[in-house]
């Protein structure tokens, strides 16, 4: 199984919930975090005093799957976030030993 | 001590020595002297004034907490702005403009009296006053005043989260040095629909609907927030704080006593004040007919009572019951802000099928109910004809749409109106301002 | 200007013609006239009515600052709808029940005028007025109803977090319509309580403690919350927003001026006006007595300060002096607030070894402290005797006790009283009412 | 109904008929009778008072919503507690401090009154009031009551996150029992200062500088919040809630009307409720020309407008007005106004720039506009000389600059004033009172 | 070692923690986290629209243990989340390739 | 590729990210939570009743760097990051099998 974790812009994560269930995903954990990168670092001014706005609100979404289905989310992720501007965000992919459904103690497979 | 409130002078007189009044000497007389009267007024003026003042805060809560948290901060500025400058036009132009004083450039139409408001002098004395048998002009301006800025505050909650500021305030601007003004010198100001015979109490039409009308043309010639309707299916965006709105529902309910209780204009006879009093209670029972019915009919139609519908309903009955506040009983006075309340509940999701995105639901509370209850007023008013009343309306309605059009057109070719996709996505709060009203809290 | 305000006559004359007075006329007798003091009491109750209508405001904010935000639009919904409700059925039966004007059924136990409450006919004249002596019907009817309103507030927020919303409300209702007014007949409606001596100028008991027995009842019939006390522990849950709580507090002191000053009854006179400017000053000084005894003894005792104790100790503070606001001096004012601030202190984790879940620590503020305060009369008021508060304390609380605890059962029997535990647990927004408060904040 | 309240008597009269008063007698007299004079100068000073009491919330909305999150909780103890040692110490110390009634110790500059304030006995009669000319002795505590209670709030803003708890306490003892009644007394008091013809009609200086002062120093002895100052640059802190913060403006604002309209001190004539009312319209206009010259111009300096310099323009145009309310045309208090907000703009980094770390922006708005509003007078009142206003400004800064920094000092030295700095890192709340404001939301 | 990821119910925060203090565990990251999942779907209606509640507000565990001890701590969670009810949660398990402590720099087996 | 997952005291973000930004790392996700560890446990009082603060606020950073660059990166936070005082935080390092950009669909090293 792969954990994929995708962090997107927070206005895509209806689109995005939308194409994956139509794929088949049954579940995953969305959380709300402030994003770094290429993207950041504007200035604005607070009370007469410049300041660099770091960090840009982002959603980010994580879920297991089948490795067998890791790309197809891959690529449904990139497809559905991407508006080509800077700051879309990005998606990574990890191992995952072992997955368990809490309500049913299923295993791995069954529990996703 | 709290005993008895309602009984008979007789037994009053016996209760009150104990408060020291027994080597009282003899009643001075039976009305109150000239002096009094005209401080009574003007003091109504300045109670009712600082009431209606209050409902800025009530607007400027209501509409934060109705809108999306990334735009709040753009909200609450466009309210004090909005206050700020709705003070200062009003003053330049639109007093005058409002209340001629017999003096007509075109007669009943036009105002013939152009420039600043000008109050009396310093320690006026009575007979140099403006109008001693009344009231202090003053006490008037301030009162008169309030209501021109609480037309500009109907206006910014139907239009949020999309408007650009500048834009938005130069249409407070014209609103409240011209529009409202000269709409109302019409009625309030001995114009043609005074003499028409129609009747607007404290303004369900005068002031509500003109807000509303321009709230309607502008919600139409703004167009709906993006993704607020998507494949014909209306896609709700919660408003982020429902307990700023149930304040400012509850600070507007507490406001509108002043609203309306000042409308009688006059505290310094027996009869001025009993009406006033009437005026009190039977607003305070429209709003909660308003509420009360909004909250029945949610809980029966959707099977769970929706709040925002009943903060809703509760400002939807003030506005019906603002056109005819004194003549109603309680008991009709409370219906006919049930019927406001009604209106709220079913004119919300008829405005989203015809696609017209207002954000707060203040076209439903102010021009709908507005309507209903300019209407209302040959329920109880003698006085009122259903025709005049539809004049009233239809005149003040027509001119309203006509005007504000033009306006918000001119400023669209102009400057634009709206702000581009990606402010509006990201917040009007980042773009616009570059300040977050909600800075630490992580929202999406 | 501001100078010299405490001065004698004379210097101040002398400084008035500054003010433009020195070409006024001779002064037209002494006492006010007839119709000044009938305008006078009159807005004494409509300024009074207008700030005990915000106490409802006040009790939203504070209620919806101490329960954890998953109930937040549930306890809005539940004030929004007790106000609307109390207005409705305190005017349907309410009023009259109250204030039966000598026509009792049984005599001094109940009254026997029946049905809704009428107000006098518009533009009413001196010979025509309910009572010309006193004041216009309409702002006794409106200062009398928030009295009403408040009371129900009093119950909503013990019974926070877990109570159906409808069940509730039916029981608002008939605390509205009949438990209330009827005891409150007893005193102020010149019932047998006060024949009997017993004295509560604005109503520690009358109002406080009725509201506080009806709490009670109902926080016992109903249990804690789930997870509240756990393995003889008490689980704190603390408010979700103490800023609202606080503003709660502060606009509920405000409102008070007009609960204990408009329960004076009378501003016509020099005596009069006096005493409520008494009123005014010990009501303020008594709530700052219960919070900084509060702030002080928190301090002392968990080495912390408790900011929802201070809140609570100066509602307790107002709470106590509100059986006698008049009579005491402004230091001992201060000293019987402060001891509704120990109260408070003592009171709450008291309740929580009996295992009563008050949420938002509505008993020990209203009914606790409210019995305080009723005796606290006997301090400074002389026509009062321990045997008479006793007495009206314990009928008015049997009584209540008894009404309360019937409803509240009858309604557990007929349609249950308490949401069912996973509706508790995910919150009762998202249960009963489907919407959130801040539906942006992630909260677990 | 609305129609026409501007116009002339005769016309107001046919339209009267209509509410009723067709049968009213002959008029008594001109001249409001002694005891309706008594009664409305106590009436103004009520009314007035409980608005100057609402801006204790004001101050606190405003305050909590400018501070980060975690230090939320104590700001708002910080406030509630000020408010309630205020009330204690003015009454027993203040206010015979302040109104020496002619009986000093040292002539015009230090009150021979001593001891608790004594408000006059339950239902007084006219010939056993203090004042019977003027008004009751209880309206004129509780209104003053409330301006000391203000001028301590303004040091709690500028002080906030950093500061401890009991140790600010003490300060706000010895200022609202000494510092500022004993400075208050030269002016209002009928000191030296009033001697040497300085005038401030409602506390520029009097109130907000004292305050502004005691600000400063405090501000300056504690020094900037922890990483405020970094390698020069200064590093924005944004406040938690700026939608409290501008609920917190608008009840200051609405607070402000009781300020500047209750420090007529009097409402008994015609030439004084029109006074009232010209001070009620030049309050609210000045407020708005401050808050629309801070919109502007920030959008002109940093391309954005900037809310939280709006909220502060508007409190400094109030403060501008406050020294002379009543003498400026409407035009002349909007621009009088809009400098307020000028300065506002300027002073806040400007403040930065030495290092001054201002939370809130109290002194720019208090302090520095209060010194402008003083000026100001002279540009409109002809009674006041530019060097009578300089040396009212000098001797009252002067002595709070002095006495403030005496009594910081010497709480430093003993007890400490600032939090350690884990403390301040991890905020207040939790170190200091073991309580979040927002316990729920996840914050930083 | 092994970083155990586990999404349950928010009511049930305070027995698990009290549950893996239990059995030894010394540390934790709490997030709240909106889930996605089969619980998810039922509609909701605002000012008369009708919507779907896609999300659910959960709260995600992190955990890093040592090998050895990812089974119980997974049994531990399963057991003491568990209400039978659907949404009670999932828990997945990944390979940790070091940990830090950064007080002291101390590194994996002594950082947790 | 690694992913770096550390959580440290709020209060001490900005500096990490500056050192981070120092060393070349361009971005990386920040979510606020609350963590438990040998910190917590401080009892508290409120109304009255005692109770134990279990969770302290705390900041957790995610980000993916080149495994070449997972020391460095380590080693930047934990000398930043450092109080001595307990609970400075942890760091986790992981293995990552992909990453994508979503804006270009670049992946790997290109992505991050
Ligand atoms: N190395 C990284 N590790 C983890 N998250 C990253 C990394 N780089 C960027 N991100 C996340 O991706 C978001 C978008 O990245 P950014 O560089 O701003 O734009 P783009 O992905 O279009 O180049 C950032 O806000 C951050 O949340
Ligand atoms: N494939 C997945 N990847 C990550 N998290 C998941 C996944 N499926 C479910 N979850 C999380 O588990 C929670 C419960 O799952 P759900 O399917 O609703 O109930 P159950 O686990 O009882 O079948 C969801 O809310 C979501 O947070
Ligand atoms: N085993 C663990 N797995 C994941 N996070 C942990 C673990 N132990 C501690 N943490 C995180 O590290 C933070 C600091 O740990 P703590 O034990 O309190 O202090 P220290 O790291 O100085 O010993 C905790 O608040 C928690 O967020």
């Amino acid at each position: 199984m792969k954990l994929i974790i995708a962090t997107i812009k927070p206005f895509k994560l209806e689109e995005v919930r939308e194409a994956l269930t139509g794929i088949g995903v049954r579940g995953m954990m969305v959380t709300e975090i402030k994003g770094f990168g290429s993207q950041s670092g504007h200035t604005e001014i607070y009370r007469g005093a410049e300041y660099a706005v770091n960090f840009v609100p982002k959603v980010k979404l994580e879920l297991v799957v089948p490795a067998t289905m890791a790309d197809q989310v891959v690529e449904t992720i990139t497809k559905t976030a991407q508006t080509g501007k800077i700051g879309d965000g990005k998606i990574f992919v990890l191992d995952v030993q072992q997955a368990v459904r809490v309500r049913t103690g299923e295993t791995d497979a069954d529990a996703i | 001590m709290n005993t008895l409130t309602k009984i008979a002078l007789p037994v009053a007189l016996t209760a009150l020595p104990v408060m020291g009044l027994a080597d009282e000497g003899p009643v001075a007389g039976v009305n109150a002297s000239t002096d009094t009267v005209f401080i009574l007024n003007s003091l109504l003026f300045l109670v009712g004034g600082f009431l209606v003042f209050f409902m800025a805060a009530g607007f400027a809560m209501l509409e934060a907490g109705l809108v999306r948290s990334k735009n709040v901060a753009m909200q609450l500025t466009k309210n004090m702005a909005l206050f700020g400058l709705a003070s200062i036009f009003y003053y330049l132009i639109g007093y005058n403009l409002m209340y001629p004083l017999g003096t007509w450039s075109v007669e009943g139409v036009l105002s013939g009296v152009w420039g600043p408001g000008i109050l009396e002098a310093v320690g006026v004395t009575a007979d140099a006053a403006d109008d001693y048998g009344y009231a202090s002009t003053g006490s008037d301006f301030f009162f008169q005043l309030m209501f021109c800025a609480a037309t500009a505050s109907i206006v910014s909650g139907t239009m949020a989260e999309r408007v650009k500021l500048w834009p938005f305030l130069i249409f407070t601007v014209i609103l409240t040095s011209v529009i409202y003004p000269w709409s109302a010198s019409w009625k309030w100001g001995g114009g043609f629909l005074d003499a028409a015979g129609f009747l607007d109490f404290a303004g369900s039409t005068v002031v509500h609907s003109v807000g509303g009308w321009a709230a309607l043309t502008g919600a139409i010639i703004l167009g709906p927030r993006i993704g607020k309707y998507k494949d014909g299916r209306t896609v709700p965006m919660p408003g982020s704080n429902l307990t700023l709105a149930t304040l400012g529902t509850f600070i507007l309910w507490m406001g509108w006593f002043g609203f309306n209780g000042g409308s009688q204009l006059a505290m310094g006879t027996v009869g001025d004040v009993a009406d006033v009093s009437r005026i009190f209670s039977n607003t305070n029972t429209a709003a909660a007919g308003g509420a009360i019915a909004a909250l029945i009919l949610t809980q029966i139609m959707y099977k769970k009572p929706d709040l925002t519908m009943v903060l809703n309903g509760a400002l939807a009955g003030l506005v019906s019951i603002t056109a005819e506040p004194l003549t109603p009983s309680l008991g009709m006075a409370t219906i006919i802000g049930a019927v406001g309340g009604v209106i709220v509940v079913f004119a919300v999701p008829m405005l989203d099928k015809l696609k017209i995105d207002d954000v707060v639901g203040a076209i439903p509370v102010h021009l709908i109910a507005g309507i209903w209850g300019t209407l209302a007023v040959v329920l109880t008013n003698s006085d009122a004809t259903i025709g005049a009343q539809l004049y009233g309306i239809v005149v003040v309605g027509a001119f309203t749409v006509v005007a504000s059009t033009v306006v918000w057109f001119v400023i669209k070719m102009t400057m634009g109106l709206r702000v581009d996709e990606e402010t509006e996505i990201n917040g009007l709060d980042m773009a616009e301002l570059g300040m977050e009203a909600y800075p630490e809290f992580t929202n999406g």
